[in-house]
């Protein structure tokens, strides 16, 4: 399958992203900032770092860009995309999410290994996961704080929308400890912490987090 | 030249993390105002060489609406200072 | 303010000058003017002050650091030595490392966030510079006391300001170090140490060769940052009405500096550059003239064509102005449009601001008039160099002559409860992820190993596994009490710090942080030291492939303790078979290596508010020998750290706190001794029970001194006979220190 | 409720690579209007329950010369909204 990892200018992890879609079996399609071509891929990863240097706001620059406009009206139509971290922020700024990801409570950048509850494992991107799984993934950034108003919440709550959340003390201010959600359809996944750096326990904690990218092998969607 | 400002400041009902931290922090440093509450904004200042027209302001504007703010979680107000 | 041409110069020679406000000596300002054979003209007065400066010319330690060359040891490893923007050694299957540390003190003190922000950003363009990819960060940080209050202004930002910085252009912040001593109030230390990878074919160098190739500027525009000093040139002389207020604080922006690093590698990978340099301290006046002087020496450049942050900047500004994220390259001109279309794609201003000729002078024009002609290597080489005198203070005497091994000790077993307890909670040996969690350390996907770890250890190819790593150390007390020796123990603990993960050490950088050069106390320190280590690098073998220096650490009189950070690379083969610093289920504790009464300069005297006496003896072969071993034997050890700063028992409890597990132990002897001695040489073994004999059996083979401590498990950290506490205590004790004084 | 609010700008000759970046942005979205410059200050708004007096107003500027700003890098202003 051939998944396509964007690189804006400012984004980290775009080889982590390509190397555990490899480590999945998959075949990783770079894809540009500024081209609008999708080239007929199967999904897309929008992975994390600083686009733009996050000035402004995170991912609120990157939103703009040609790419983002095609995987927005592909999106829209079923394709499978999972933003982590900065990915996760330009996906709410692009509204194919709602809220939005604000400072850490602890107002400082926070990198740490972090336990996460698999709370719904129906999405493109979770369908690999048992239900109420518990995994451990790097969790890095200063901006994870995930807020929304009421509304969204009972909304996302009660229609299975939240993806994972955070065990333990909450590491960063987000409402019901949410740490990711996906879209009505379940196409879209938006997650905080990163599984492609947890896909070898060599290089990260666990390799909890390849089950991200296996589960788009497998999904239908 | 003429200064455009936009200022961005989070809706009430979203946590201010950050404003919540100055306000327990101004009592430790020894102030004694006392505040209801203190939140953190931001500020864009455009400088221009003339005064902006209607048409320019209201570009601003959308500017504003997109790009500076996230009406998700903020509100923006415009001022112009000359 | 009106032009200073070469013209003008040739035909006023009596126009008073500036020279002693821009530091120059009288004897320098005159050599200026024998050199050029007439007057300089401002912007010339403006670059041989910067050039000639302490920090740009190293006339105080030049004299010293000739040693590294003189008694460097033979080394194939090395394929770029000292005197290019940093080393680069070989680490085998085409790869080549290069890795230097630089100093960021002043500036941190100053502005902490912004100050440690670009001392991480200039030291990863020296990185970049070589053609490499920027891998990893270490930090070695010194600040003033935990609670005096203007460490809480200074260590939060210097924090934030790396992690801001590093975070931002993706490169992983995997090791360093975190001291507190009075004597860095008002001084902190802030270093930062980066390792960079390449093929061998992809090094590039810092010069300006083939005339008719194209001098191109790329990156940041140039801004007033850091022209302070020079804005005399523009007040004083010619203009007082000019506002003279330059920001003497640099700003960084890493989005640039990310941007900068992608754009480059992509203009390395296809070969289209002859010479590179990075822009820092001096910024266009070094870069020119090293890159001249390194090449043919001709070059002439029209810095109008400079592209400007602020328009109002006077040539002489722009010569020294330090904006950040800008690099300069030598581009050949059937080369130039495929270069210029890589920085169009990354959104990188370039702009060709001059070219090399064959002559073999630098000529800068300004709109067409000439206001710089100089031979280049009289800027960036030639300057002075000066024999200061140095001499062993007369204090010095009785502060060895005072040993913490009189000091009366804990003897009960309460006693030594409360000395462990008051140790693992002091705040140099705290826990410090406060810190480490704002630094992102998995970046990349080839972090194997990162603090707490001994040493970083770093993957750098994913299918060979072929990996580096890399420690920082130094103990300032001990260099206090004798900068050789202590010097040495930097070095001797570094390389430990690569044994322990199993890593083959290869070679050294260092960081020289000393007080002024013109105390002769200081300059004694600054002997000793590089003597220590140009002589130990030659005992081990392992070449010295760059460094910093930086001096005038000091608060008025009071100079900082001496600090030299010794950086260490090893070279592993394999990562997968790098030893971890933790361990699961129940092993066997083994020690090797000796232990002697060592107290003085150690933790455990300072935490009673002393400092005198003789530091530890350090032997290189005996590390050497650990090295070897722990290299040999990494299959069969299950976890490893060395022993250092609060000897035995923090080393044991920093095993013990990571694993997640107690332990008993017992010892022979006095168990305070035993415990608290900084004595080097030793490493802590944790193995599984049924290779102990086999592990016993080698090391006394090697020639090592082994002891059986006891076995890990349980919920104590227990000494037989002696004491025993709660590791929940001592975890609470150890974690709690550092996020009270910060949070 | 009476709002204090202390705006915060980087000075003149600072960097500001954040107001850089949105100035390389705003005509990429296609807005057309022109700006000599961009700048992004911060802003702190301090919510009494009354009119600060004269003492609490230079409480309230001390405060933002030392906790909410930066001398070294920024300036700032107040201003006092009913
Ligand atoms: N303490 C030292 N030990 C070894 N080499 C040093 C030391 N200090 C400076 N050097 C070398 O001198 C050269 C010039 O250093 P420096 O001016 O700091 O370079 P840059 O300006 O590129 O940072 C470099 O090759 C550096 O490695
Ligand atoms: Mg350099």
């Amino acid at each position: 399958m051939r998944v396509g990892v964007v690189t804006f200018p400012g984004t980290l992890d775009d080889h982590d992203a390509a190397r555990a879609v490899r480590y999945a079996g998959g075949e990783a399609v770079p894809l540009w900032h500024g081209d609008s071509d999708l080239q007929g891929v199967s999904g897309v990863i929008l992975p994390g770092g600083f686009s733009y240097g996050d000035y402004l706001r995170c991912g609120a620059i990157a939103r703009f860009s040609p790419i983002m406009n095609s995987i927005i009206s592909a999106a829209e139509q079923g394709l499978p995309v999972l933003g982590i971290c900065n990915g996760f922020q330009v996906l709410c700024e692009s509204h194919l999410l709602p809220g939005a990801l604000t400072r850490n409570v602890g107002l400082h950048f926070l990198c740490r290994d972090q336990e996460i509850e698999i709370v719904n494992n129906e999405s493109a991107w979770t369908a690999d996961f048992g239900r109420g799984e518990i995994i451990t993934i790097p969790l890095k950034n200063g901006e994870g704080s995930y807020q929304c108003d009421e509304q969204t919440l009972r909304d996302l709550e009660e229609n299975n929308r939240v993806i994972a959340r955070y065990v333990g003390v909450n590491p960063n201010g987000s409402r019901n400890a949410i740490a990711g959600i996906t879209n009505a359809r379940g196409n879209v996944v938006g997650i905080m912490p990163h599984p492609e750096h947890a896909i070898d326990p060599l290089t990260g904690p666990t390799s909890d987090g390849l089950t991200f990218f296996t589960s788009l092998m497998k999904s239908r969607v | 030249m003429v200064k455009v400002i936009v200022d961005v400041v989070l809706k009430d009902e979203i946590l201010d993390p950050q404003g919540d931290a100055i306000s327990r922090a101004l009592p430790r440093m020894g102030f004694s105002f006392k505040t209801t509450n203190v939140r953190q904004g931001k500020s864009f200042i455009l400088t221009l060489d003339h005064s902006p027209s209607a048409s320019e302001l209201k570009e601003i504007e959308s500017a504003a609406a997109t790009l500076l703010s996230n009406p998700v979680i903020e509100t923006f107000t415009i001022r112009v200072e000359d | 303010m009106a032009l200073d041409t070469v013209l003008i110069a040739e035909s006023s020679p009596d126009t008073p000058q500036p020279w002693r406000e821009l530091g120059l000596k009288e004897d320098e300002y005159l050599r200026i003017r024998e050199i050029l054979g007439r007057r300089p003209t401002s912007s010339e007065l403006a670059m041989y002050s910067v050039m000639w400066s302490e920090h740009c010319s190293y006339k105080s330690s030049k004299i010293h650091l000739r040693q590294f060359g003189e008694k460097a040891p033979k080394s194939d490893a090395l394929l770029v030595g000292i005197g290019e923007n940093a080393g680069v050694v070989d680490v085998g299957q085409g790869y080549a490392v290069t890795f230097k540390v630089e100093s960021h003190n002043h500036p941190s003190f100053i502005e902490p966030y912004q100050g440690a922000a670009t001392g991480v950003g200039g030291i990863v363009r020296d990185i970049l510079t070589m053609g490499a990819r920027p891998v990893a960060i270490l930090d070695p940080l010194r600040f003033g006391s935990a609670d005096a209050p203007d460490t809480k202004r200074v260590l939060p930002g210097v924090v934030a300001g790396i992690g801001g910085y590093g975070n931002c252009i993706g490169v992983p912040t995997v090791g360093g170090e975190v001291i507190f001593d009075k004597s860095y109030l008002g001084n902190p230390l802030v270093n930062a140490l980066c390792v960079g990878v390449m093929k061998h074919e992809d090094i590039k160098l810092a010069r300006a060769s083939g005339a008719g190739n194209l001098v191109v500027l790329f990156g940041a525009k140039t801004g007033g940052d850091g022209i302070g000093g020079v804005s005399v040139l523009a007040s004083e002389t010619f203009d007082d009405k000019k506002p003279t207020k330059r920001p003497a604080v640099q700003v960084g922006d890493p989005f640039t500096e990310k941007v900068l690093i992608e754009c480059s590698l992509e203009i390395f990978k296809e070969d289209l550059v002859v010479g590179i340099q990075d822009l820092g301290g001096a910024g266009l006046s070094c870069a020119t003239s090293e890159l001249a002087s390194a090449g043919t020496g001709g070059m002439r450049i029209a810095l109008d064509r400079v592209p400007l942050r602020d328009a109002n900047l006077s040539p002489e500004e722009i010569l020294m102005s330090e904006s950040q994220e800008r690099m300069c390259a030598v581009v050949p001109p059937n080369k130039i449009d495929r270069f210029l279309e890589i920085c169009k794609k990354w959104d990188v201003v370039a702009t060709v601001i001059g070219e090399v000729t064959s002559g073999v002078r630098l000529e800068i024009t300004w709109h067409g008039e000439v206001i710089v002609d100089v031979p280049p290597r009289t800027v960036a080489h030639d300057g002075p160099v000066y024999n200061r005198p140095f001499q062993r203070p007369s204090t010095q005497e009785e502060l060895v002559a005072n040993g913490a091994e009189r000091l009366s000790r804990p003897k009960s077993g309460s006693e030594i409860s409360a000395a462990i307890i008051d140790l693992i909670s002091s705040p140099n040996m705290a826990d410090k992820s406060w810190i480490t969690s704002q630094y992102d350390r998995y970046v990349q996907g080839n972090t194997v190993a990162a603090g707490p770890s001994d040493a970083a250890v770093i993957r750098i190819d994913e299918q060979s596994f072929l990996g580096v790593a890399v420690a920082t150390d130094c103990n300032g007390r001990f260099c206090k009490l004798d900068p050789y020796v202590g010097t040495q123990l930097a070095l001797a603990e570094a390389v430990r710090n690569i044994a322990a993960t199993g890593a083959q050490p290869l070679a050294i950088t260092n960081c020289l942080n000393f007080g002024s050069p013109e105390d002769p106390g200081v300059m004694w320190q600054f002997a000793e030291s590089v003597r220590a280590l140009a002589d130990g690098a030659l005992e081990m073998g392992l070449p010295v492939t760059g460094g910093n220096v930086s001096f005038y650490n000091q608060t008025g009189d009071v100079a900082i303790l001496p600090t030299p950070v010794v950086g260490v690379l090893g070279v592993i083969d394999d990562v997968r078979r790098a030893i971890p610093y933790k361990f699961t289920g129940a092993k066997d504790l083994i020690l090797l290596g000796e232990t002697l009464e060592e107290l003085s300069g150690g933790e455990w005297a300072d935490r009673q508010g002393h400092l005198g006496g003789i530091p530890p003896r350090v032997d290189l072969q005996r590390e050497l020998a650990l090295a070897r071993f722990m290299f040999a034997q990494r299959d069969y050890i299950a976890a490893a750290h060395d022993l250092s700063d609060g000897g035995l028992v923090i080393a044991l409890l920093e095993m013990l706190l990571n694993s997640q597990t107690g332990a008993t132990i017992s010892i022979h002897g006095d168990p305070f001794m035993h415990l608290f001695s900084e004595s080097a040489g030793r490493i802590l073994l944790a193995v599984n029970p049924e290779d102990a004999n086999y592990l016993v059996g080698k090391a006394t083979d090697a020639g090592i001194t082994t002891t059986r401590l006891g076995k890990s498990g349980g919920e104590n950290f227990e000494v037989s006979g002696v004491c025993s506490i709660s590791m929940l205590h001592i975890r609470d004790a150890n974690q709690s220190t550092i996020p009270a004084l910060f949070s």
